[in-house]
Formats: C-alpha cells, sequence, structure tokens
C-alpha cells in the first residue's frame, strides 16, 4: 500500500491506497471526482486528462504514488465557485460538446494548450488537442472554442 | 412574445441547458455509478474466430480470492435465460422466412467470433474477477476462420441451423422492368463498390450496473443505451422472461451511441440475471479493446452496380446487387439495415423509371454488423454516388450537371419511387447550386491549376443524398417486418406553479434534447425555458417509449411532445373559458395568454396552470382537475432530409496524404428548431464519414482476429485531419409533421463519404484513375498513383 | 495490473541497488509505455523504481555537444532554448512526440531504453552519433542500438544521460502513423564534420538503422535530388496493415529528401 | 507472416536431421526456450519466455514434429498459450540438401506464424517482424550450436 497524499482541486487529501492504483482510478473512485472520465486503454482518447502541477497528463497512465505530493487540478476545480472557466464557458457558448463524454479531459487539455501558447491559429490548436478524440462533433465547434477562450484567457 | 421567452422558441440557437453538468464535470454516467455492496463482473472472451469448445474448467478459477461466482453458457442456459434477438426481419425472395440462429449470452458448444463471451467471473473486485479469469482452463478445437463477406456463402459453415451462411436472401423492385430498361440503356455504367466495415467508437465505453430488490422482486438496469424501454421489452419478454414491469431500466447520461447502443448485449442481461441468483448489485464497464471486439460494427457491403443512361444521359435503370456481412449473430436491426433501410433509397435523389435489389445477409466470424449512425442510407448513398460519378467520367459529363438533369423535379412531389417509399416533398437543385457556390465551384479550375503549379492534385467532389428519417410509421414498418411499432411517447405536465416537465421516449446522449424539446414547448406555450424539464431516460418515469436512433428524435419524439402541448391548451382553453365564462370556442391561446376574442379578458397561462390543481368551482362532470397530457404519435410517413456535400482536397503525389482543403453542406433538413444543434449534428457526422472515407477499417486478418482493436492501430479522425466546416440549408418543410422537421443526425455521415472519395478520384483523375476504395489511405492512394502511372507508360 | 510495489529512487545508485533486490524490478522513466503495458496485464513487475527524483533531469552545453538527463521530459527539450539553438532538430523532433500529455511525462531516457522501432529519439542518437552514458559506461549509438526493442543496456544498467554532438546541420522528418502518431517512417539526417548520417526510424524489421547508401550519394552531394538514384531496399523493412515494406522504402527517399531539404 | 530461407551447414545431412530431432539441441535453438520435454519420438511439451519490448508473456504448449521424411525434410511446429497475452502458433518446413559432395547441408526453412488474442489486438504493427526475428534466430541458433567454428567467431 503506498500512502498518498496530494492537493485535489485545493483541497489536501490522504489515502492509503494499492501501489498499482492509477491516478484517474484514485481521482473517480477514491476520491469520487467521476468528471475524470476513461475512454480508451491506450492513453489516446484523451478523457482522462487532468492536470498535474500545471501540467496536462493523462491520468490513466500515470500511477496515483508518482503523482504523490503534487497539485491536481480536475474539471471539477476549474470554475471559481458559480464563475466558470473561460474554457468552460467558450465550450457552452461555442456548442464546443455533444455526449459531454471527451468533454473534461478535452477542457483541461486545451487550458493547458492555451495558458502555453499565445497567438495560437486554428492549426495549431487543431494539433494541439492530437491527445483528444471526440467522436461527437466533429471538433469544429470544439476548435471555435478554443478560439473563443483564448481571447478570453489573452491567448 | 412575452418577455423571457425572447429568442429561445423554435428557430432560435438556445445555448444548450444540459451543458452545465458535463462541462463542470458533474454528469452522470453508468460508470459512475456505484451501489453498496457491488461485485465486478468480468467476461473470458474467446481468442480465436470459430471453434467447438471441447471443455471449460473454471475450478481452479472459482476458488481464487474474492471471487463469489463463475458462470458458463451451461449455467444460463439451465435458467432458461434466452439471447438478444432480431427486431425487425425482412421476408426472402421465395417468400421463406429468414433464419435467426440462436445467440447465447454465453457460448455453448461453439464460439463464432473473437470477442465471444466464454464465461463471465464475478467478483468483489475487478481485478479480483480478472485475475481469477486468466485461471479458466477453456479447450477449443478450432474450426476455419470466415472472415470475408464475399466467399462466406457456402463456406464453412457457422451455424447448425444456416448450411449456406446465408441469414437471408431478399429483394425490392421490379426485376424484369430493371434487366429491360438497362437491356435498352445506351449505356450501361458498371462498378463495384464496397463499403468497408468501421466500428462505432463511443468515447463512453458500454457499462451496465444490475440491482435486484428482493422485497419487491424488481430488477433495476443502469445501462448505457440509447433506448431503454427497447432494452425493458427485450429482456423482459425474451431473455429473462419476467414481468415487463419487473424490469426498471435506466439509461443515465451516455457518452454517445451512434447505433451503437441501440443493442441488447450479452453483458448488461448477464449482469441482470446474476443480480438476482447473487443477491448482490453486479456492475460491468467495458474497456475499450472489449468495445472494438464486442460493439456491433458498421457498414460492410459489397455491391455490384449497373447504371443504364439513354442517349441524353438520363437514367433509365439502377441494379444493385448486394452482399451485406451481418457477422456472426444476429442483432436488433442487423436485418433491416442493409434491406429496408438500404434497398428503399437506392433511387436517391434521382428519377429512376427502374430499379431492382437482391440483399444476401452474410454470416461471418466476425462481431455482428448492426445500424451505425445511418444503417443502410450511407451504404446506399455511397454506391449511388459513387456510381453517378463514375458514369459522369464516363460520359465527359460536369458530375454537377449529371446530377442536376437527373433530380427528381420539385413539381413531382410527392413522389413514388420504384423501390416503395414515396417522398413527401424537397428540392433538389437549390442546395446543389448553394453548396456549389459556397465553394465556389465555377473557380475550381484556377484552384486546381494553383495547386498543380505546387506539384499537388487537386480534386473536387459531389455527393447529392437524401435519407428516410423519423424512422416510424408504424404501418408501414409493420407490413416491412417490423416487430414493434415505431410511434413515439410524450407527457407534458404543468405544475401548479406554471413549472413544465416533459416526458419523452426519445434517449439524449448528445443530440440536445434538454434544449431542442424545451424550446418546442417555450413556443408553444409562451413560458420560459427556464420552466421547462426535459426527462428521458427511465422506465419508471416516461410511459413508452422507442427510443433515440435513425434521425427520429425530432420529427417523431418532438412531434409527440408537440402533440400533447396541443392537448395541454385545448384543456387550457377549456379551464380558461370556465373561469372567464366564456364559450370555450371563442378562447385563443397566444404568447402565452388566454383570450377571449372580442373582449380584453385574459388570463395568463400561469393562472390556468394553479387554476387547474385549485379547482374549487369547476364543473367535474366535465372538467377534470390537472394539467397533464399524454400523447403518442405515429406519422404518415417517414422524412426525408436531403442535400448537397462538396468536399475538395489536395493530394501530395510524393507520400499519397490527402488534405481537405474545404467542404461546403446544403441540407434540406425541413424546419430548424435549434440551428446551432444542427450545425453541431453535421459536423459530427460529418467526421465520421470522413473517418471512414479516409481512416477508419475495421481489419480483421484471415484468421479472424481484429487487428484494430485499440486506438494504436484503428485510426479516429482528430482535430487536425478536419477542417473548418461550411454549413448551409435549404428548406422545404415536412408535409405530415406538425413541426414540418425531418431530421439531422445521419445526413453528415450518410453525405459525406462520396463527397471524399468523389473528390479524391477527381484529383486523381489526372493521372488516369477512375476508382478508390475506402478507406483511401495514403498507401491505396500513393499505389494507385503508381499504378496508373505505370499503366499509361504502358 | 498485477499487484506490485512502488519506490522512488533517489539517485541512480539506489535504482540499481533496488533493481538488483527485485526478481522483475522494472525503472519507471515517465511511463508512457511501461504503464499501458501493466494495465494490459502484458508485464508484471514486482517493484516498480520511479527514476523522477534520482537527479537524472536537466539540459547542459557541454561545448561540443548538448548533453541532456535521462529523465527530461520531451517537453522540456521542445521548449529548451538550448537545444532549440545548438540543435534545432531534436527540439523539433521532441515537439512530435506522442501528444503533448506524453510529451510532458515521457522522457528521453525511457525512449532510448525501450527503443521501440518507431519511435522518433533512436533515430536522432543514430544520426548525431550520440553517446548514451550509463550508470558504470558510455556507450556509442552506433553500438547501443542492437536491434528492435534491445540495447546493449545490461539487465541493471541504468541511463543517466545522453549526450549529443551539434551538427553542422540537421532535420527531422516524421511520417506518422495515421492512428497511434508513432513514426511509421522516420528519417534524420545529420551533417557533421565527419559527414552525412542518414538513421531511419518506424521501418526497419530490427529498429533504427542507418542507411549507408542514403548516405553515400549525400556525401557525394547534399542535395535532395542527389537520392533519386539510390534504391532502398524493402525486404528489411516492416510491412503491417498501415504500410507495406516498398511504400515505407518509398516514404523513406521521400522524407529524406524533406530532411535533406530542411537541413 | 510467411519467411522462407536458407543457409548452409559443413557437416552431413544426417548430423542436420539427427540434431533436428535432438530435443536438447532443440531447446537450446528455440528462443526463450525455459523447459522441453520429450512426450514421443515426435511430441514433445514445451514452456517459453518471450519478452518484446515492455511485453512478456510465457507461453506453454507443445512443440510437434511431423510430415517426417527422414533425413530430408520434416514440419515443426509449436503452439502454445500465454495467458492474458494469448496464443501463438508458428510452423517451418525444413528441407535438407545434401551439398559440397555430401561434407555439408542446404538447410531451407519456411516459415509460417500467427497469433491470437491480445497480441494480435494490440501488437499487430510488431507481430511480422517479431515473428521473423524469432525464427531466424532459432535457425541460426541451431546452426550455430552445429557449427563449431561459427560458435565461436
Amino acid at each position: 500500500m503506498a500512502l498518498v497524499k496530494m492537493t485535489v482541486n485545493g483541497q489536501a487529501v490522504e489515502y492509503d491506497v494499492p501501489d498499482n492504483t492509477l491516478l484517474v482510478s484514485f481521482i473517480r473512485e477514491t476520491l469520487e471526482l467521476t468528471g475524470t472520465h476513461v475512454g480508451c486503454d491506450t492513453s489516446q482518447c484523451g478523457a482522462c486528462v487532468v492536470h498535474v502541477d500545471g501540467q496536462s497528463v493523462k491520468a490513466c497512465t500515470m500511477l496515483a504514488a508518482q503523482a504523490a505530493g503534487s497539485e491536481i487540478t480536475t474539471i471539477e476545480g476549474i470554475a471559481n465557485g458559480d464563475e466558470l472557466h473561460p474554457m468552460q464557458k467558450a465550450f457552452h457558448e461555442n456548442h464546443g460538446l455533444q455526449c459531454g463524454y471527451c468533454t473534461p479531459g478535452m477542457v483541461m487539455s486545451a487550458i493547458e494548450l492555451v495558458e502555453k501558447n499565445k497567438g495560437l491559429t486554428e492549426q495549431q490548436i487543431r494539433e494541439g488537442l492530437e491527445g483528444n478524440i471526440c467522436r461527437c462533433t466533429g471538433y469544429h465547434n470544439i476548435v471555435k472554442s478554443v478560439q473563443a477562450a483564448a481571447q478570453e484567457m489573452g491567448g | 412574445m412575452p418577455e423571457g421567452t425572447m429568442n429561445q422558441g423554435i428557430g432560435a440557437s438556445v445555448r444548450r441547458k444540459e451543458d452545465k453538468k458535463f462541462i463542470t464535470g458533474k454528469g452522470r454516467y453508468t460508470d459512475d455509478i456505484n451501489r453498496n455492496g457491488q461485485l465486478y463482473a468480468y467476461f473470458i472472451r474467446s481468442d480465436v474466430a470459430h471453434a467447438n469448445i471441447k471443455n471449460i474448467n473454471v475450478n481452479a478459477a472459482a476458488k481464487c480470492e474474492g471471487v463469489v461466482a463463475v458462470y458458463t453458457g451451461e449455467d444460463i442456459a439451465a435458467d432458461g435465460i434466452g439471447g438478444p434477438i432480431c427486431g425487425w426481419t425482412p421476408t426472402n425472395r421465395d417468400g421463406s422466412a429468414p433464419k435467426e440462429p440462436p445467440h447465447p449470452l454465453l457460448a455453448v458448444g461453439k464460439v463464432r467470433y473473437v470477442g465471444d463471451h466464454i464465461a463471465v467471473v464475478i467478483a468483489e473486485s475487478l481485478e479480483a474477477a480478472q485475475a481469477a479469469s486468466e485461471k479458466i482452463v477453456i479447450d477449443l478445437d478450432n474450426l476455419p476462420a470466415v472472415v470475408d463477406p464475399a466467399t462466406a456463402i457456402g463456406n464453412t459453415q457457422i451455424h447448425d441451423e444456416m448450411d449456406d451462411n446465408v441469414y437471408f436472401d431478399w429483394e425490392l423492385g421490379d426485376e424484369t422492368a430493371t434487366a429491360d430498361a438497362l437491356g435498352g440503356a445506351d449505356k450501361v455504367i458498371e462498378l463495384t463498390v464496397t463499403n468497408n466495415r468501421v466500428i462505432p467508437n463511443a468515447i463512453e465505453p458500454r457499462a451496465a450496473v444490475a440491482e435486484y430488490d428482493e422485497i419487491e422482486d424488481r430488477y433495476t438496469l443502469y445501462t448505457s443505451s440509447q433506448n431503454p424501454h427497447l432494452t425493458r421489452l427485450v429482456m423482459a419478454a425474451f431473455m429473462m422472461q419476467i414481468p415487463e414491469s419487473k424490469l426498471h431500466v435506466v439509461a443515465p447520461d451516455v457518452g454517445g451511441g451512434f447505433g451503437s447502443k441501440i443493442y441488447i448485449y450479452p453483458e448488461e442481461a448477464v449482469c441482470t440475471w446474476a443480480a438476482k441468483k447473487l443477491r448482490k448489485p453486479v456492475k460491468w464497464t467495458a474497456d475499450r479493446t472489449q468495445a472494438f471486439l464486442g460493439d456491433a460494427h458498421g457498414r460492410d457491403h459489397v455491391n455490384k452496380v449497373k447504371l443504364g443512361l439513354d442517349k441524353n444521359n438520363k437514367i433509365v435503370g439502377l441494379r444493385v446487387d448486394t452482399i451485406a456481412n451481418l457477422g456472426a449473430y444476429l442483432s436488433a436491426f442487423s436485418m433491416v439495415t442493409p434491406t429496408y433501410l438500404h434497398g428503399t433509397l437506392l433511387s436517391g435523389c434521382y428519377d429512376i423509371p427502374a430499379i431492382y435489389t437482391n440483399v444476401k445477409g452474410v454470416c461471418t466470424t466476425t462481431v455482428n454488423v448492426d445500424a451505425y449512425r445511418g444503417a443502410g442510407r450511407p451504404e446506399a448513398t455511397y454506391l449511388l454516388e459513387r456510381t453517378m460519378d463514375y458514369a459522369a467520367r464516363q460520359i465527359g459529363m460536369d458530375p454537377a450537371e449529371f446530377r442536376r438533369i437527373n433530380f427528381i423535379p420539385k413539381d413531382a412531389f410527392p413522389y413514388q419511387t420504384a423501390v416503395a417509399l414515396q417522398y413527401d416533398i424537397g428540392d433538389y437543385e437549390p442546395a446543389l447550386d448553394k453548396a456549389m457556390e459556397m465553394i465556389d465551384y465555377a473557380n475550381f479550375g484556377s484552384r486546381q491549376a494553383e495547386a498543380a503549379k505546387r506539384g499537388k492534385y487537386r480534386g473536387i467532389g459531389l455527393s447529392s443524398y437524401i435519407e428516410a428519417c423519423g424512422i416510424a410509421p408504424s404501418a408501414v414498418v409493420g407490413t416491412l417486418g417490423a416487430r414493434v411499432g415505431l410511434y413515439e411517447s410524450a407527457v407534458v405536465r404543468v405544475d401548479p406553479t406554471g413549472t413544465i416537465s416533459v416526458f419523452t421516449g426519445a434517449h439524449s446522449h448528445g443530440q440536445g434534447h434538454d434544449t431542442t424539446f424545451a424550446q418546442i414547448v417555450a413556443d408553444k406555450l409562451g413560458v420560459p425555458i427556464d420552466s421547462i424539464d426535459i426527462v428521458h431516460g427511465d422506465t419508471d418515469r416516461i410511459p413508452f417509449g422507442m427510443g433515440t436512433y435513425g434521425s427520429r428524435s425530432l420529427a417523431v419524439g418532438g412531434t409527440a411532445i408537440s402533440k400533447a402541448v396541443d392537448k395541454v391548451i385545448e384543456k387550457g382553453k377549456i379551464i380558461a373559458a370556465h373561469m372567464m365564462e366564456a364559450a370555450e370556442t371563442d378562447l385563443e391561446f397566444k404568447d402565452g395568454k388566454f383570450t377571449v376574442a372580442g373582449t380584453d379578458k385574459e388570463k395568463s397561462f400561469g393562472e390556468i396552470a394553479l387554476s387547474a390543481y385549485v379547482p374549487h368551482n369547476f364543473p367535474h362532470d366535465r372538467l377534470e382537475p390537472g394539467l397533464e397530457e399524454t400523447a403518442f404519435y405515429d406519422p404518415l410517413n417517414f422524412t426525408y432530409p436531403a442535400g448537397t456535400h462538396i468536399c475538395e482536397v489536395e493530394i501530395d503525389p510524393a507520400t499519397g496524404v490527402v488534405d481537405i482543403v474545404d467542404w461546403a453542406a446544403c441540407d434540406d433538413f425541413g424546419n430548424l428548431i435549434n440551428p446551432m444543434i444542427v450545425e453541431g449534428q453535421v459536423h459530427g457526422g460529418i467526421a465520421q464519414g470522413v473517418g471512414q472515407a479516409l481512416l477508419e477499417n475495421a481489419h480483421y486478418n484471415e484468421d479472424g482476429q481484429l487487428l484494430t482493436a485499440s486506438y494504436m492501430d484503428y485510426c479516429m479522425p482528430r482535430a487536425d485531419n478536419l477542417p473548418s466546416l461550411k454549413i448551409d440549408y435549404t428548406v422545404t418543410a415536412c408535409t405530415h409533421n406538425d413541426l414540418g422537421v425531418k431530421g439531422c443526425g445521419e445526413a453528415g455521415a450518410i453525405a459525406s463519404p462520396p463527397a471524399v472519395i468523389n473528390a479524391i478520384v477527381d484529383a486523381l483523375s489526372v493521372v488516369g484513375v477512375t476508382d478508390m476504395s475506402m478507406p483511401a489511405t495514403t498507401e491505396k492512394i500513393w499505389r494507385a498513383i503508381n499504378d496508373a502511372t505505370a499503366k499509361a507508360a504502358e | 495490473m498485477y499487484a506490485t510495489t512502488y519506490a522512488k529512487a533517489k539517485d541512480v545508485a539506489d535504482a540499481v541497488s533496488q533493481l538488483k533486490g527485485a526478481d522483475e524490478g522494472k525503472l519507471l522513466a515517465g511511463g508512457q509505455t511501461l504503464i499501458p503495458t501493466l494495465k494490459q496485464r502484458l508485464a508484471s513487475s514486482d517493484c516498480l523504481i520511479d527514476l523522477s527524483d534520482a537527479g537524472l533531469s536537466g539540459i547542459s552545453d557541454e561545448g561540443g555537444s548538448i548533453r541532456i538527463g535521462a529523465m527530461t521530459r520531451h517537453v522540456e527539450v521542445e521548449t529548451s532554448e538550448m537545444v532549440k539553438k545548438a540543435i534545432p532538430a531534436l527540439a523539433a523532433l521532441a515537439s512530435g512526440i506522442g501528444d503533448r500529455q506524453v510529451r510532458n511525462c515521457g522522457t528521453i531516457g525511457g525512449s532510448v531504453a525501450n527503443n521501440d522501432p518507431s519511435a522518433c529519439y533512436p533515430s536522432a542518437l543514430l544520426a548525431l552519433g550520440a553517446t548514451v552514458h550509463t550508470d558504470r559506461r558510455d556507450i556509442a549509438a552506433g553500438d547501443y542500438f542492437t536491434g528492435m526493442f534491445e540495447t546493449a543496456l545490461d539487465e541493471d544498467e541504468v541511463i543517466t544521460a545522453v549526450s549529443f554532438p551539434k551538427p553542422e546541420a540537421a532535420s527531422y522528418v516524421k511520417f506518422p502513423n495515421p492512428a497511434s502518431r508513432y513514426a511509421m517512417v522516420g528519417v534524420f539526417v545529420a551533417k557533421t564534420s565527419s559527414g552525412v548520417a542518414v538513421a531511419v526510424t518506424g521501418a526497419g524489421q530490427d529498429g533504427v538503422f542507418r542507411h549507408g547508401g542514403l548516405e553515400a550519394a549525400l556525401n557525394s552531394s547534399f542535395s535532395a535530388e542527389s537520392i533519386d538514384s539510390v534504391a532502398v531496399d524493402d525486404s528489411v523493412l516492416m510491412s503491417d496493415m498501415h504500410a507495406s515494406a516498398d511504400y515505407r522504402a518509398h516514404l523513406i527517399t521521400q522524407m529524406t529528401k524533406r530532411a535533406v531539404a530542411a537541413c | 507472416m510467411e519467411l522462407k530461407q536458407s543457409q548452409d551447414i559443413p557437416i552431413p545431412v544426417a548430423q542436420v536431421w539427427s540434431a533436428l530431432n535432438d530435443e536438447q539441441i532443440l531447446a537450446q535453438a528455440i528462443p526463450g526456450c525455459q523447459e522441453l520435454t520429450k512426450i514421443s519420438d515426435t511430441e514433445l511439451t514445451a514452456t517459453v519466455k518471450l519478452k518484446v519490448g515492455p511485453v512478456s508473456a510465457t507461453f506453454v504448449g507443445e512443440v510437434t514434429l511431423s510430415e517426417l521424411n527422414p533425413p530430408h525434410s520434416y514440419v515443426i511446429s509449436g503452439s502454445g498459450k500465454g495467458g492474458v497475452a494469448g496464443g501463438a502458433t508458428g510452423s517451418a518446413r525444413v528441407d535438407l540438401e545434401a551439398i559440397d559432395n555430401g561434407n555439408a547441408t542446404r538447410l531451407t526453412y519456411d516459415v509460417d506464424a500467427s497469433v491470437t488474442g491480445k497480441i494480435a489486438q494490440l501488437g499487430s504493427r510488431l507481430i511480422e517482424s517479431t515473428a521473423k526475428k524469432l525464427a531466424t534466430k532459432f535457425f541460426t541458433d541451431f546452426i550455430a550450436i552445429l557449427s563449431p567454428e561459427s560458435e565461436q567467431s
């Protein structure tokens, strides 16, 4: 068993879990934060993307123990109270989601993309989202959402 | 419209009500649901495509730590539990019934595809179940795999009930008239068109949580389903043989379906059965590889097409001979997809006097093939639009012009096709014109020349499609072999304070019903959209529903809601007449107010709602308290969305890479309730069609092993595979539903594959390429260029 | 995933001693290949030794070469001003590995130790004549890659860094597998004082390799046209459902031309 | 996957043939062979541990010698189950031809291999290269065991 202490969405958490516990299982099952999803087994779909110390990471490809001591942000932690994050707002305004399953990972991925890159072109946004698969939207409105959020976020 | 309802009614791009939970991570999908004391199921699947089961030894597995039970097909059979059934069966050419071999939940005697369920381990944790599953010893006697549909007939027998591997042999149209038409044609264009096999890949893998309440003797099943009522009906009546009322099915938030979540699969049935046997909740969630192996695949047709033209290049006849691969077992819509949803669409947008089609549905040792976004209509559109393009090239005519001269003229509606359907309304030229304008078709030549200077081949491809949507009329589908009716239900409940709950049998898994349906109600009742809740996905709360597929939710389910709202208004008028002491015939309802004609008397909708529940002086002999109405809507006909999509590509001959540089779509969906949502549906459909045309393919090797069983090898379209898309509309309102709507969910997936392939063939025509199969991979394109160049050099 | 234990190594010596003490110890160097494999139960380990705190990260300019610590993540190489200035092709290569999430976790040491036949980094090591530093020795890249997924590393040997001599010019061009986005063909062309090197990844049946014929042609004339007459033998190339060997051979020529043009 | 190759061995056919039927030599040559037990002249049971990159699997199964035409040819086939990884089968038709006036042997092998389960589902890109590599390794090692000179080099 590994004692995993970390900060998740600003809250300190501490649990004893088996060493082989994946970060995504820790988030979904131990912490019951089910907004982070699992859509594949090979680290490609990106439904599980969270931020670990400000970097986007596929939570299905990291052990909880590896993330011990880190600051984790999940989809549940990006709004400021009732005030949605600009990326969340942009997805809503631009119809950047349909079934909603890929959305948390897509939003988390897009936030890091915009935070780390200024003046993104449409093509750069498309390439920057290659780690996230959406089956519903055809990406058109996701790209529009990211463009709109980038404006808002000063990107 | 009163304040608060502005820009929320029909035709407004209202932002979706359902978004908030999804963008904040508060969606509730099946795998998010956990019940106290739940057990976990892990299914052991066949590693081989076809084998006799000699022995299954579960003893070691049963003794593993944490294991509660291990079951095989014999345990299921001992309890008399049946397997999934086929919901719609065509009749064979010779009048006989098709073959429907049984599909045991867990294999009995034989396995028939890689992924076939052999046994299930149920344990206290998933880890324990999985670990124990590795201790099961399965002794199989391998048989030859049958993978290629073209050679499946008469090959190694897969089911005892079917000696030739043919489920059905069906026909539609007039064979003699078609033969005569082709015989007398000026030219006959022949083409073999293959529609490749694809895998739906909803991003949420299927999942089920089943529990049994001993006191109530009642099951509850949470499942990622597109149609919880059908799941309840089939599971209760055909599989579990329990009263339907004893099974409560909930389809909570569902992460995409695209057809694959229509069917009832073995896993949810086994979990439900085991929940009673073990008196504990049982949970199962697929991983992605299980989804690849076990979810119903789509398409997989091989068509031989003959198209006859007269000397003016007008089509005189069409014959299509199709082999449809249905896989190892049948599921709900396996047989209707390649027949009634395919053969009936072979007239497309064109005036074709004689059509005949023969379809053979064959069995192979692959997972079952069933409806996938578009279901039959993409296959029909693909073969027709490929053939139209091929023919235009053969006769040296502009493909747009060739389509135009063969379109059904707008004054010919209602138009009776040669393949059973009667199109109520349509006008195809304006959509073609608009799409051509959007993509600047006229100046394509200069763009092509400019690309050539850069060493690129540029091509443009059209696809003018039609689809039959709003899959419904019970009377029609009943005569065509459907075993269910295809109406939809709605209950509109007005609360005393005027808030409204709408209970609909349609299920939303991305389509935005919470918003679109609320807009219909808001528009009709003149109430704020926020006062309306849409409830779906729960058999205990909804009267009955046929679910969401076939672009039917709005045309059928939306119309049912509209009709229930009409009944609410009618009752409201009676109440208002009573309150205002006026004749019911003098009552009018507009903008949320009941008024008495010719007077200034009025009552708001809210006042009427309250009054309905405070009926102090109602004449109870003719006016019941309460304000709640139910409607079941069964339409008169399908709806017929149509339109033209145009794709422009640029190909790098050095590598074979195809870049989609532009896309214009002009669709006629009738009236639009929420254009933003409609546009999103079109985007998504196009992406799936582009995926099929360029990237996606279910690849079974000759041993029947599925080699594309993860995203490492199955190529899903990503953001950088797609361009920005131009979408516009023409409108001819549907003539037979109140809303004038036709449905938009599948159009993109139907229209897009031929547009892509036609554009590629156009681009490669400079080197003499005339055909290209899907997916048009970079290697295929490179090879086609090489082969054509070599041929030209000879 | 089978049960395992997880421990962070505090330094390289600790990692080696933990490895020696385990039956099936595995080094966790980012885990972007290892964890998916463990999840599928296609591998098991009684002891996962995480190198992230073993002091192996960082990029330094050693004058004639750039030294990259084994645990340096792809994103750090991609964004390093030092790498961008000295060997821009290497930064560009790193920017194309996997996706952003993979680049935020995956490390150069992990990639080089795994030697996946479709990985990008091995081609850079081979073409640039890099040196693999381990806890016990230095291995020239030419001696290091011994076959598909095989390296000269001993069982319990730990890579500590990789040094890349600065080339006169270099370029990497990758033709990705459309599904996995690994290299279906990746060509690294480097021009150094000792001549031109062309290393190919993603295509060889036995992993990354240098192509003598292409190198000879480019040594006589460093231009895209000069390789027109070079035949790429496809009998040693991989063939799978995504690309047959002859298509891969063709892509090697095309990617080499592009790399040369970009040098 | 199919692979056909030949190699010359500087010893007579009879000796090569006898080695091809010697389970101790086969055990040394089969890549990853942990255990090879003779059940009869033509049937053996085997445990083979294979590692391809991060993936490792232990296959338990049989090795069968068939179509025996001593001392000219036979088919050696193996099939095993590798637990969760799936299964693997491989066979090689081996032909021996006397060359160099009977002082040496030309060994020709024609290999066919297939896999099932997760290896096929997840590792298709590696199947062919791995099968070729293993087949080549088997025959290279087999020949090396028989040829003292090459063993030293």
